[in-house]
């Protein structure tokens, strides 16, 4: 047992013991193991071990043109998808700095609030599961669907698009996608009224979510811990607003922000900034400037040498891109900064002497997507 | 802080960082010895304030691997980018910075793990993606797995 | 008192939550019309995916069996995961030049992800998506696909 | 009344005779319990296919779903598939577990279920055996189950099972308090414990008309306190499947797992005729006094019919549980427990008491 847990002896106490959450287990979402100690119930320490999904994606980057790096992340954070692409295609125009016609940044804007959404109804569904409320998957899926389907129409897939390129965009937007968004958004006003009544509201919900995992300002910012969680905590760390890009300058937003900093502040968050997106979507997709869908390319992309940093807001938490390059047309560094992977180092500090139910929960509010923590 | 009092600041505390060029952040290359008290006075003086890690990445620059800091400060929006080199590619080691930024735990496990360079102080300096029994560091310029890499 | 008056607030503000919540599962029980089920093998007919839905890559080819692709390998540089090889021949025209044609456009589904670069990059428009999406097969080998139809020819006024 | 239509006391009498006539007393007996035990296998075995196939469309339903319609029309006979399949399923060896007890636990848990429905009255004269104690002998024996899931946690050798069977354990012991004084406060009303009387009492009122508000508090906590007898719905932590994969149930496999399948459903058939049986008037027609016409309509309405119904709404409340709420902490399980279920129900039980002297109920 001690080989396979990897662990030094000493740190057993008495009455303690270990079991193996993951890498098969229902509430990792993924491939992710934690080794938890245990004293009865209540969780000692959580040690993440991770990497039973590393698939090298920034040695992979090491080879591939900057065109071609797109699809692989992808591959990282598979729920925000465009939202990583996004942060490749700024990165390279802003290397080569090149201005890309406004219609791209409105309809890149549009579609990243679009998949923000998407992907919180994902965590939100997959957080009352976590939580016993089987319901919750179903209803979150359902939504979720809809702008599965708008993404369908436009880009041809569901999951992984690869539709940003640098410059601009692989294709313009179907004609369909204004009027099935506004569709959408009528939708799912209504329906994140019944997110609110099965859940949030919930007494059980509530008992189980407030209080549990208190992340302070101090130790979000010390752990890196950025994205709804942070915000959660009271740190005021949207990429949006501090770092614009996009039309983000543009539009009307609130940054959500809560003081709470526990498992519920969290889920409340993550609502808000739903709202938040959907009020986002509407001020601009009726004012979508007519253009082109791209900037004029040279179709090899070589990015003059130095070093290059790029951040956006992804839907866990800043992603940050280091890339450093020589002239050529791949890069020598393409180093990630995901979100999912900086936000797991905190689990251990606000999950002890909680419930191992607390530990679940705590895991699903801290949205991690695992293949985002491998690359 | 604006960043040219920003940069004098820091080359007031080493006088021996070199300032390399970039249009994003104020970058040095700083010697791997005084790193650890950079790091240091970066963090607790109140006029830096650097108290997020933003990023921490290793690089192998082909004669030399080091590592990339950047850092920024939540409350004063200033960043800096830091730098560490070393030749001496067969044993790497730097201090580390864990115990100052808690967010470069895992990073730090990260680069060792994919470019063997070892941090002392570390608490915890294990591989963090591989199995403890890999050989190699995959992310080195040099490394070659014939099995595993398909070249295309 | 106020202890006690806590208690009870308690005990009714958590039933009514509770009955919140059970209404909404409630009424979804007694709304059959809102249910989303899609059952596949027997919607097969009326399933209509997008136009633009990438499912498989195809080589459109008109009514003479002719094509656009001047065999010149640009997607196969382009793609990342090297699930294209173009072979080229050369052949002899009757006026003496040597011109490039397209020998086989071998396409590998298996290790394709759909990024889409080839139909992007193609100079020549000779790429495109096909709409279907049922890919199983047993055996791994028929995802390899020559995509130009044998005997075709290319368009003529393609360079 | 006109019910006596649909009495079923005379035809087994009826069959009690002939086969005293026909046989020595001794093998008259052994038959007519073969008779019962088959009856009963029978229906068990269909009721817990019939549950588990309603609640697998009831939670479809509440999600948007369709649910099982691939096996027969409406998928009716997907159950029984499943059941096939287990049935074929290899039964895994457990390195280290205590083969015994491994082996023991899920027959504890089927057979303790198994002994509670026999004290049930489907209908006027259709029970198996009519205690003077029967509401006592119900709520003794379901709660034995108990000791096959604790067997089955710690026999695994794995430690989320045991957790799962600790938690079972402390989660039991707990709300058997809240089930048994509930039922109590009932008694109190009735002022007998044999079911046969309970539900006769009840042909002028049902109890939770008659018993006015203390009544309608104990059917609710009885309601919240047997979903957590069973192991069902927001209290399901003995096997709560994010965080223990399974519970105490995580190693086993095939016919033995369907066990313990079976045997939480039974536990859910159970409970919920108990309460249609004490609270809801049973087999009972449903009467309002002073309108003869409309209670002679009722009336005509068989009994089996009427119980079927109660259990089948109850059963379908449960199942709603089930599908909105969250699953609740250890901790806060037993706070609820015992901070505001037990103490409401003494209050209540005085209350009842008090009603029942003062000749207050209806």
């Amino acid at each position: 047992m001690k080989e396979i847990i990897n662990l030094p002896v000493q740190s057993i106490e008495e009455e303690e013991y270990h079991i193996n959450m993951g890498p098969q287990h229902p509430s990792t979402h993924g491939v992710l193991r934690l080794v938890v100690t245990l004293q009865g119930e209540t969780v000692k320490k959580v040690q993440p071990h991770c990497g039973y999904i590393h698939r090298g994606i920034e040695k992979m980057c090491e080879k591939d043109t900057y065109q071609q790096i797109i699809h692989l992340t992808d591959r990282m954070d598979y729920l925000s998808a465009h939202i990583n692409n996004h942060a490749v295609c700024l990165l390279v125009e802003g290397a080569l700095e090149v201005e890309v016609p406004e219609r791209v940044k409105y309809i890149r804007t549009i579609i990243d609030e679009l998949n923000r959404i998407a992907s919180h109804q994902l965590w939100w569904c997959s957080f009352g599961m976590d939580l016993g409320g089987l319901t919750c998957f179903f209803y979150g899926l359902r939504d979720r669907e809809r702008i599965l389907d708008i993404f369908e129409e436009s880009f041809g897939s569901r999951l992984l698009h690869s539709y940003y390129t640098p410059g601009g965009l692989m294709q313009d937007i179907h004609p369909n996608f204004q009027k099935r968004t506004k569709d959408f958004i009528k939708y799912f006003r209504k329906k994140i009224k019944d997110y609110d009544r099965i859940l949030s509201g919930n007494v059980i919900f509530e008992n189980r979510s407030k209080g549990i995992g208190v992340m302070s300002k101090e130790v979000a910012i010390n752990y890196g811990v950025t994205g709804p969680s942070g915000r959660a905590s009271g740190w005021v760390c949207d990429i949006r607003k501090k770092f614009p890009y996009g039309v983000y300058d543009k539009v009307d937003f609130k940054e959500v922000f809560r003081t709470d900093g526990d498992t519920y502040g969290r889920y409340m968050a993550r609502l808000d900034e739903m709202r938040e997106s959907m009020k986002i979507i509407e001020q601009l997709i009726d004012n979508i400037p007519e253009g082109d869908y791209s900037a004029k390319m040279k179709p090899i992309i070589k990015l003059p040498a130095g070093e290059y940093y790029q951040r956006v807001e992804s839907a866990r938490g800043e992603l940050g891109i280091y890339c450093i390059s020589d002239g050529n047309k791949t890069p020598v560094r393409f180093k990630f900064r995901t979100p999912s992977f900086v936000n797991l180092g905190v689990l251990d500090k606000i999950s002890r002497d909680m419930k191992i139910a607390d530990l679940v929960a705590i895991g699903a509010s801290l949205d991690l997507v695992i293949p985002d923590i491998d690359r | 802080m604006e960043a040219e009092k920003l940069i004098e600041k820091i080359l007031e505390i080493v006088p021996e960082a070199q300032l390399e060029e970039n249009k994003q952040f104020p970058t040095f290359l700083v010697p791997s010895g005084k790193f650890k008290s950079l790091a240091v006075k970066l963090k607790e003086e109140k006029e830096l304030d650097f108290d997020y890690l933003f990023c921490l990445t290793g690089v192998d620059w082909g004669t030399e691997v080091g590592v990339v800091y950047h850092f920024t400060s939540s409350f004063l929006n200033h960043s800096v980018e830091l730098k560490v080199k070393t030749e001496n590619r067969e044993n790497p080691e730097f201090d580390t910075v864990a115990d100052l930024w808690k967010a470069a735990e895992f990073f730090e496990r990260e680069v060792w793990d994919l470019f063997g360079i070892r941090f002392t102080g570390h608490p915890d300096m294990r591989r963090i993606f591989l199995e403890e029994n890999w050989v190699g560091y995959p992310m080195r310029k040099d490394y070659t797995d014939e099995v595993n890499i398909v070249e295309l | 008192m106020n202890s006690i008056y806590t208690y009870f607030a308690d005990i009714f503000r958590g039933v009514k939550s509770l009955l919140i919540g059970m209404s909404v599962t409630g009424r979804y029980f007694f709304s059959p019309g809102q249910i989303v089920t899609q059952q596949y093998p027997e919607n097969r007919k009326k399933l209509k995916m997008f136009d633009r839905f990438k499912g498989d890559l195809m080589m459109p080819h008109d009514a003479n069996n002719q094509h656009r692709c001047t065999g010149c390998g640009i997607c196969e540089t382009n793609c990342p995961n090297g699930s294209i090889e173009v072979i080229s021949d050369r052949i002899e025209l009757p006026d003496g030049k040597k011109k490039r044609i397209i020998g086989k456009h071998i396409y590998h589904l298996s290790m394709c992800t759909f990024c889409s670069l080839c139909v992007k990059t193609c100079p020549s428009e000779a790429l495109a998506w096909d709409q279907t999406f049922e890919h199983a097969v047993f055996d791994r080998a028929k995802l390899t696909k020559i995509l130009n139809k044998p005997g075709s020819s290319i368009i003529k006024d393609i360079e | 009344m006109a019910f006596n239509i649909y009495d079923f006391t005379s035809f087994n009498q009826s069959i009690d005779e002939a086969l005293y006539e026909w046989l020595p007393p001794f093998w008259a007996l052994i038959v007519e319990m073969t008779i019962i035990g088959l009856v009963f296998l029978l229906a068990y075995a269909i009721v817990g296919l019939l549950l588990v196939y309603a609640e697998r469309k009831v939670c479809a339903f509440m999600q948007n779903r369709i649910g099982p319609n691939r096996v027969g029309p409406y998928g009716i006979f997907q159950t029984i598939a499943d059941f096939i399949k287990l049935l074929m399923k290899e039964l895994v060896y457990i390195k280290n577990s205590d083969k015994l007890l491994f082996n023991i636990a899920p027959f504890i848990v089927i057979i303790a279920s198994f002994m509670a429905i026999a004290a049930i009255p489907f209908a006027k004269g259709l029970h198996a055996i009519d205690f003077d104690i029967g509401i006592m002998y119900v709520v003794a024996v379901s709660s034995l189950g108990v000791v096959g899931v604790l067997l089955a946690g710690w026999s695994s050798n794995n430690k989320y099972s045991l957790i799962g069977a600790m938690r079972s354990g402390a989660q039991i012991i707990s709300y058997e308090l809240s089930v048994g004084l509930s039922l109590l406060t009932i008694i109190v009303l009735a002022g007998s414990m044999q079911f046969s009387q309970v539900v006769e009492m009840q042909s002028t009122g049902w109890f939770i008309f008659k018993g006015h508000i203390p009544a309608v508090i104990a059917f609710i906590v009885f309601l919240i306190a047997s979903t957590a007898e069973t192991n069902r719905g927001p209290f399901d932590l003995a096997e709560a499947e994010s965080e223990l994969t399974a519970g105490f149930h995580t190693e086993y496999s095939g016919i033995k797992f369907a066990f313990f399948f079976l045997a939480e459903y039974m536990n859910m058939f159970i409970v919920a005729s108990i309460a249609a049986t004490v609270f809801l008037g049973g087999w009972m027609p449903f009467h309002i006094s002073g309108l003869e016409g409309f209670n002679h309509v009722m009336d005509f309405i068989p009994p089996f019919v009427w119980y079927i119904g109660k259990t089948a709404f109850i059963i379908w409340l449960m199942m709603l549980f089930k599908w909105t709420f969250p699953r609740l902490r250890i901790d806060q399980l037993l706070n609820l427990e015992w901070k505001y279920l037990l103490p409401i129900n003494l209050v209540n039980i005085l209350i009842m008491a008090f009603i029942v002297l003062m000749g207050w109920h209806f």
